[in-house]
């Protein structure tokens, strides 16, 4: 596969199914191009790293299951996002997508015996089913206006082909898990293993994203509104991504909620791309086409990369819940290690490879602010820019939470007391993705490079991104590495003995014990109270006993967390489904009496028809 | 010749002003409060004797702890010798706005990992409350150098605080606003009054005392001498931006230029040490109100660069 | 206006299907069943006679043999085999059910209405009607009856509407088709027997309205 | 086959017959395919042409198939507890045979009339078939079964008489009911008449395949019915109540009355929604695949509403391929948990994974998922659609068959997962298996391969079509 990446960069290659392999109206055929070889690269490299992962992850899972199965699914997801990013046509895409959805959804009940991950595929599978009803609705549309069904002959560009586009859109949102339709993303992915969550938070999303561009971006999507729909969304789910991995102490849901976070962040980069380019401005289009890939391929790297970290955790210290973790760092410093890597690489910082692709994000938001001659598309611009601050803010706050609680201080519990350190192969996944993480950081201009080509096929005069982008990141991360270990080694390291090791400090109270610890409710208490109305977030605490001001028998607080769009939208809608069906059985009591009424009816009907046509 | 002056000059207060600043602004403290207070260069004292005292480590700690300090302060190094937090700082490169912001995130990091580090509740507490703050405190940092950035066009620091054209009319609004925004928002990250108070030491108020509160000795000599950097750094930013504002009513001399940027930091600190004084610390839910000042401040400097750059356009 | 024979024959044997809806007891039913009959294939034979189509004479003599003889036969048999006479009552009373085909008996003339004008065969309103509504009358049957026997005679009720409609509105079917469909119902008859029978054995009657636990 | 007393001697006589019958029908059709030729005649009532021949020889593969199931089916039931009595196995195959037979007398008769008498015989023929148990519920099923289709027959009788009168009204003198002859004098037929006739034969052969008010015998008659015959019934018989409709509509639509198409339209996406819904609220596994023929029903008849055969023909290939596999292993699963509600077939896959994954792959088979070959089928059908502008119907057919994937996939997806059953004995779990998986790959094989498969029979050549812009050579239909 990496091979084929390779390939694809230099050259584009398509290859089409021999004849008896035909699709009734269209062939089965792939295209490999500079766009497709990026995500080849990204889904080779995934793959590696959770199959080297795999094999120690198994051992300590649950036995009901069938490792068999799991291998051909895992195989068939595999080969069906291959597909869906060679495809050249919709039939061909089709085809894949769903080849992809159906062998995800058994991948993530791998667990059979557990009810939450039928749940879980259940409601993914209902999702994924939407969405592919909305893209065949989209491509008929489509096809009956291009009277194609090539990929490279549709063109978005007329008024008329708004709607299909909006369905289409609307579909890959749906896979992507955008506002409002990510609601069945913090269920699959927590519910699948590790590995699979990997591949899908990894992947399968930024599939869907890869997608959107190659659909509507390559086909020169120009409808202002779906533009600033698709900003609107984008901004729209990373807020709430993030804030929902704050409000999370589930380390894999936590991790989920970012990814909703990240594929906003995307989202809002495509969709800057696509209003840059309605601004005459291809320079910046192109940059913020390369940010969108780019951060695909980091979020790609780093978010995998923590899922495996949260697989080590969960067969390990067989719990995901962050109160009973902790002090896991002692345990397994090489996970915790990668860990750190990878937070602090979801948090932008440098001088790791998340910095990068934000940094091209923010770029282009400035730069649209600066060439605009419109005073609110630069405001909005700028408004973003703070937003995307804050966003940052709180990814920050949430993986200190994640790494802290999860890894430092204490053991909260006796599972986390015994937790020991990950296998070979686990450690070795880990690794690899933490490298590539480093590497591009580090080396952001080379990975620009193999983004250069992609832009300029999709906009004419597209800026020339060894230009833009102008930090020595590289000579940076060396002075600070060095500066680190030499101020490390001239005073802080314990050569003289000038280091006296003690307990925690307790205002000599007497020692603390594990539960004095801050919980992960406490640590995100602040944005929890502050964002309170979102997620009808509210506690009830209970103080009793006879001198309950200064002596309470017993303390209790009670925390509830609900979310709307789930209560109100999702929930109602649903329940209207299943109301009908439960009233259409009515029909069908069982009396052949009622049964010849209907019969009686239809005809009197037919006849009345028959009479006055 | 000058190059080589400015470079040694450059280096001379990177080694004085933080001890200087924070010394003078402890200075004022005490006067306003009827003290004598100790000489200036106290805090170097204290910083070496820190360095001469050994260091006591919780067992509970981890790397994170033992390298925090000096990634901590390598870091802010960096970042002082990039931020052009003086008229006369030489250009190194690199001083990308958005790049610089998140190297000053990295040490926040470092940070509050290492106050979570010893699993000692105040850690905690510090470390939640520092995350929050950073949280609030960002788009108010980032909505004002943006801000400023569209006055000339560029994300570079360096060129935006180039002295070299003077402010003009519409200029001065956002500059002045931007200060503002710079100077509360640098209030709260350096957790001064009165969102934190780092004179008192009751662990369940702090905010960034606590977080360092497992540090000692030379550990602790570090994260001092990092935050005085950070006090220098973003107090000089701040400064630039009023030193631009002058710079419409009258043109300086580089000489001038530097002496008043020198200056305008040691104001800003006594602004710092009277605001202590006179104010109280606020509840700790009143915070993100204080910080609404910040953002709002920020917004306001950027509609008026925006409609300010709609007015230039036109009248061009 | 003058009625023909076909109508008037045609109209009677309406008349009595209609009839044996109100009728309770089920031995009334086959036999105002086989009086219908009777008209039938007398009209058959009358018509075979105007138009000399001799094929006819057979067709009319299988019919009376099938449902004037072995159909009531048959009827009687289950009937004594099963001891069942009378109706355990009906879905809806007997005269609502009366009045109700007649209702249908107005509908039917209604539809007549709309077929085009008479071709050699003569096609008359009177007997479009007539046998539309011997349609009406057997679903009506079959739907009110808890028996299965009487949903049995209903349907029978319904073919001799077919069959009548066959005679009067075309100048006869190809006699082939005539003989396949006679056989075919005769069929549906002895199956339905059968089942009488299997109902009777495993449930102790014939009360089809209870067979409902197949639902939803 | 009564004749021979011993039960599984019959069945291996059954088995060895149907195939034998396969080939030689496959022999026999072999030109129509290929060379062109235009029919193959036996006299002006009975021929066949390519169309009827597809479904002929569809219809044998599925009772080879079903037979070949039911033999090692039937051997389950006879040392399962309480086993069938030999007579009744022998009856059934003997009833099967004929049942057969019939079904391809429907596909052979060219005439109204010798139509409507092999449609009523498959009724005839078919309910011992659903009698088999002799339980209550069969017995049920089998009444309910009798008395609906005979009604809704007689009536289609009925309309065929109108047809026939419609016929003598100035077309053709003394009137014939013979199709060619029909279509040929299609504008010259008395219009009420032709349209009375359309609408009582809609409403009686409607009830034989089971449209929307007139579904309520199909999901008792199938699920009661043993295993191979609910596969007969609904893998060829719903074919060829559709079939007769759709013969019905070419010489209604020929007359230039576009009444017809539009009526098997709605009633086509009329009935896939309610079917879509009825599939919410399910309890046993055989039923739920009733109501998932009833939904390709729907879409069949919307096939036959866009005028289009080879579609029609196309989505009943794939569904009867699907949905025999699906019943056979239902029959299964039934025979090896000794019940027929879903909540105790649970922990399929621990149980037995073969079957599970078979399960699972035939039901995204049967309710069009890709890359099988339904959703091609499918696909196509709705891009007529959209061609001829049926927008509303495309958008209700798209919801109708999404729901209804997704409640089907709720429901089986209880089956296949949870934790292992422990009172499940599978009968010869591999050779039980051996036709589902054989249809299964079928269906794939035409998900993947439709196109050259289907050219010479779509488009007369065997030439890339290049999308749609083609026209469909047989019926007279074509992409405008």
């Amino acid at each position: 596969m990496l091979i084929a990446a390779v390939l694809g960069w230099r050259t584009d290659v398509t290859w089409t199914a021999s004849l008896p392999i035909y699709l009734a109206v269209a062939p089965l055929s792939t295209h490999l191009d500079a766009l497709s070889s990026i995500f080849i690269g990204l889904l080779a490299v995934i793959t590696i790293s959770i199959s080297t992962f795999s094999p120690g992850y198994l051992q300590h899972h649950n036995q009901e299951t069938n490792w068999n199965c799991y291998w051909i699914e895992l195989f068939l997801f595999i080969i069906g996002m291959m597909g869906v990013i060679l495809a050249a046509n919709a039939l061909s895409f089709m085809i894949f997508w769903e080849t992809m959805a159906l062998s995800s959804a058994f991948l993530i009940v791998t667990d059979l015996s557990s009810y939450e991950s039928r749940k879980a595929a259940f409601i993914y599978l209902g999702a994924t089913r939407i969405a592919t009803a909305l893209l065949m609705t989209g491509f008929l549309w489509m096809h009956s206006l291009c009277n194609s069904w090539n990929f490279a002959q549709w063109h978005f560009v007329a008024g008329s082909t708004t709607v299909p586009a909006l369905l289409i859109l609307i579909a890959f949102c749906i896979k992507g898990g955008i506002w409002p339709f990510h609601v069945w993303l913090p269920y699959a992915h927590p519910a699948a293993p590790s590995p699979v969550s990997a591949l899908m938070s990894g992947v399968m999303i930024k599939v869907a994203l890869y997608a959107l561009i190659r659909v509507l971006v390559m086909g020169g999507l120009c409808s202002v509104n779906l533009s600033c729909l698709m900003l609107a969304l984008g901004v729209i789910s990373a807020f709430w991504g993030v804030l929902g991995a704050l409000m999370q102490h589930d380390l894999k849901t936590l991790l989920a909620y970012h990814s909703i976070e990240n594929v906003g962040l995307i989202l809002i980069a495509i969709s800057l791309a696509l209003i840059s380019n309605l601004l005459h401005l291809p320079v910046v289009a192109g940059m913020c086409l390369a940010a969108a890939i780019f951060h695909c391929v980091n979020h790609g790297l780093f978010k995998s990369l923590l899922f495996l970290g949260a697989g080590t955790v969960d067969t390990r210290a067989h719990s995901r819940d962050l109160e009973l973790l902790g002090g896991l760092a002692k345990s397994m410093p090489w996970t915790f290690l990668f860990f750190v890597i990878g937070s602090a690489a979801i948090c932008a910082l440098p001088p790791l490879n998340g910095f990068n692709s934000k940094w091209l994000v923010y770029q282009g938001l400035v730069q649209i602010a600066f060439n605009s001659h419109s005073l609110w598309i630069a405001g909005v611009a700028v408004v973003c820019v703070g937003l995307l601050a804050l966003v940052s803010g709180m990814a920050m706050y949430c993986f200190t939470k994640a790494i802290g609680i999860a890894f430092l201080g204490r053991p909260r519990s006796q599972r986390a007391q015994h937790a020991t350190e990950g296998d070979r192969g686990m450690l070795t996944a880990q690794a690899l993705l933490a490298i590539c993480c480093i590497f591009l950081g580090v080396c952001a201009p080379a990975a620009l490079a193999v983004i250069q080509p992609v832009c300029s096929t999709a906009f004419t005069n597209a800026a020339n991104l060894s230009l833009v982008y102008t930090i020595p990141m590289g000579v940076f991360a060396l002075i600070i590495a060095l500066l680190t270990i030499v101020i490390y080694w001239s005073w802080l390291s314990d050569r003289n003995g000038s280091v006296k090791h003690y307990i925690t400090w307790e205002c000599g109270f007497g020692s603390l014990t594990k539960r004095m610890q801050a919980t992960a409710t406490g640590f995100a208490e602040n944005v929890a109270y502050t964002f309170a109305p979102l997620w009808q977030y509210h506690t009830e605490s209970n103080i009793a006993g006879r001198d309950r001001r200064h002596f309470p028998d017993d303390i209790s607080v009670e925390i509830h967390a609900s979310m709307l769009l789930e209560s109100r939208v999702y929930g109602p809608a649903v329940q209207l489904v299943r109301w009908l069906g439960e009233h259409v059985v009515l029909l069908q009591t069982g009396s052949v009496h009622l049964y010849l009424t209907y019969f009686l009816l239809t005809l009197v009907a037919l006849m009345v028809i028959g009479v006055l046509i | 010749m000058t190059l080589i002056l400015k470079y040694a000059l450059f280096i001379l207060c990177l080694a004085l002003l933080p001890f200087l600043t924070i010394g003078w602004l402890r200075k004022i403290k005490a006067l306003l409060q009827g003290r004598i207070g100790a000489p200036i260069v106290q805090p170097f004292f204290e910083f070496i004797k820190l360095l001469r005292k050994s260091q006591k480590v919780s067992e509970t700690t981890t790397w994170i702890f033992r390298t925090a300090a000096a990634l901590n302060a390598a870091t802010m190094l960096l970042a002082a010798f990039l931020v052009p937090w003086l008229s006369f700082k030489p250009n190194f490169g690199g001083d990308d706005l958005f790049f610089l912001l998140y190297l000053l995130a990295l040490p926040r990091f470092m940070t509050i990992l290492s106050g979570l580090d010893a699993g000692s509740p105040f850690g905690a507490f510090g470390s939640s409350r520092e995350a929050y703050l950073a949280m609030l405190v960002e788009p108010a940092m980032f909505i004002s150098l943006v801000a400023l950035s569209l006055l000339s066009r560029t994300t570079s620091l360096s060129a935006i605080f180039d002295l070299s054209h003077r402010c003009s009319l519409y200029e001065l609004p956002v500059w002045l606003a931007g200060a503002l925004a710079l100077f509360l928002a640098s209030i709260v990250d350096l957790s001064r009054m009165p969102i934190d108070d780092p004179s008192t030491h009751l662990e369940l108020t702090m905010v960034h005392e606590a977080m360092t509160i497992e540090n000692s000795g030379k550990n602790l000599a570090l994260v001092e001498w990092s935050y005085f950097l950070k006090i220098v750094v973003l107090y000089g930013l701040t400064a630039q931006c009023l030193l631009h504002s002058l710079t419409y009513a009258c043109h300086f001399s580089q000489l001038i230029a530097g002496v008043l940027s020198i200056a305008l930091l040691f104001a800003l600190a006594a602004v710092t040490a009277i605001v202590e004084s006179v104010s109280v610390k606020l509840r700790w839910r009143a915070a993100p109100d204080f910080i609404a000042y910040a953002l709002t401040a920020s917004l306001f400097a950027m509609a008026g660069a925006l409609i300010g750059g709609i007015y230039v356009t036109h009248n061009l | 206006m003058s009625l023909t024979i076909y109508e008037v024959v045609s109209l009677l044997s309406a008349v009595i299907a209609v009839l044996m809806l109100g009728s309770k007891s089920l031995p009334l039913q086959v036999s105002l069943f086989s009086v219908q009959i009777w008209l039938i294939t007398g009209e058959t034979v009358f018509f075979a006679y105007q138009y000399n189509h001799w094929e006819f004479y057979g067709v009319a003599l299988i019919l009376f043999l099938q449902r004037a003889v072995f159909v009531p036969l048959f009827l009687e048999r289950i009937l004594r085999e099963i001891h069942v006479s009378r109706d355990p009552g009906m879905i809806l009373p007997a005269p609502l059910t009366m009045h109700l085909s007649i209702l249908f008996f107005g509908l039917s003339f209604f539809v007549a209405q709309n077929f085009p004008a008479p071709g050699p065969g003569g096609i008359v309103v009177a007997t479009a009607t007539a046998s539309i509504s011997h349609l009406f009358s057997g679903i009506v049957m079959m739907l009110t009856r808890r028996l299965a026997l009487s949903q049995i005679i209903g349907f029978l009720t319904i073919e001799n509407g077919v069959y009548l409609f066959a005679l009067t509105q075309t100048n006869g079917l190809p006699v082939l088709i005539e003989m396949a469909v006679l056989f075919d119902i005769l069929g549906a008859v002895m199956i339905g027997g059968v089942l009488v029978f299997g109902i009777k054995r495993s449930f102790e009657h014939i009360d089809v309205s209870q067979l409902k636990d197949l639902k939803h | 086959m009564y004749a021979i007393k011993d039960a599984r001697l019959a069945g291996t006589f059954v088995v060895l017959g149907a195939w034998i019958q396969l080939l030689s029908l496959i022999c026999v059709t072999f030109p129509l395919f290929t060379f062109g030729a235009k029919t193959i005649f036996v006299c002006a009532d009975f021929f066949l042409t390519p169309f009827d021949a597809a479904f002929v020889v569809l219809t044998s593969a599925v009772a080879a198939c079903a037979f070949t199931h039911g033999h090692i089916f039937f051997e389950g039931e006879l040392v399962g507890s309480d086993p069938p009595t030999s007579a009744n196995v022998r009856v059934n195959y003997a009833c099967a045979m004929f049942f057969v037979l019939a079904m391809y007398g429907v596909y052979f008769c060219k005439n109204l009339g010798y139509l409507w008498v092999c449609v009523e015989s498959t009724t005839l023929l078919s309910a011992p078939l659903v009698y088999f148990s002799r339980t209550r519920h069969a017995l049920e099923a089998t009444w309910k079964y009798l008395i609906i289709c005979s009604v809704g027959i007689s009536f289609a009788l009925l309309g065929t008489l109108f047809i026939f009168a419609s016929a003598q009204h100035g077309a053709v003198s003394g009137g014939t009911l013979r199709v060619t002859e029909l279509i040929e004098a299609a504008s010259k037929l008395d219009p009420k008449l032709l349209r009375f006739g359309f609408i009582f034969c809609f409403l009686g052969y409607g009830t034989k395949c089971g449209m929307f008010p007139l579904h309520s015998w199909l999901p008792d008659a199938h699920s009661e019915a043993p295993a191979p015959s609910s596969a007969l019934l609904s893998g060829s018989l719903l074919n060829c109540a559709l079939f007769a409709i759709f013969q019905i509509g070419q010489i209604v639509s020929a007359s230039g009355n576009r009444l017809s198409s539009e009526f098997t339209l709605w009633s086509g996406t009329v009935t896939v929604i309610a079917a879509s819904l009825f599939l919410i609220r399910q309890h046993a596994l055989k039923r739920l695949f009733a109501y998932s023929s009833i939904e390709n029903v729907g879409v069949m008849l919307v096939a036959i509403g866009l005028n289009s055969g080879w579609l029609f023909f196309l989505q009943a290939l794939n569904h009867s391929i699907a949905k025999v596999s699906l019943f056979l292993l239902s029959g299964n699963i039934v025979q090896a948990t000794g019940s027929k509600s879903l909540s105790d077939q649970s922990g399929l896959m621990a149980s037995a994974p073969v079957w599970a994954v078979l399960l699972a792959l035939s039901v995204f088979a049967g309710t069009g998922a890709p890359p099988f070959g339904t959703f091609l089928s499918e696909w196509l059908i709705l891009m007529r659609a959209a061609d001829l502008h049926y927008y509303v119907n495309v958008v209700l057919l798209i919801i109708g068959v999404s729901l209804s994937f997704i409640a089907v996939c709720m429901h089986v997806g209880k089956v296949i997962f949870g934790t292992r059953n422990p009172h499940l004995q599978c009968f010869r779990p591999l050779a039980s298996s051996a036709i589902p998986a054989l249809l299964v790959v079928c269906s794939l094989f035409l998900g993947l391969a439709l196109g050259p498969l289907m050219w010479p029979l779509m488009w007369g050549s065997s030439s890339d079509p290049r999308g749609n812009n083609v026209t469909w050579r047989l019926d007279g239909e074509n992409w405008q």
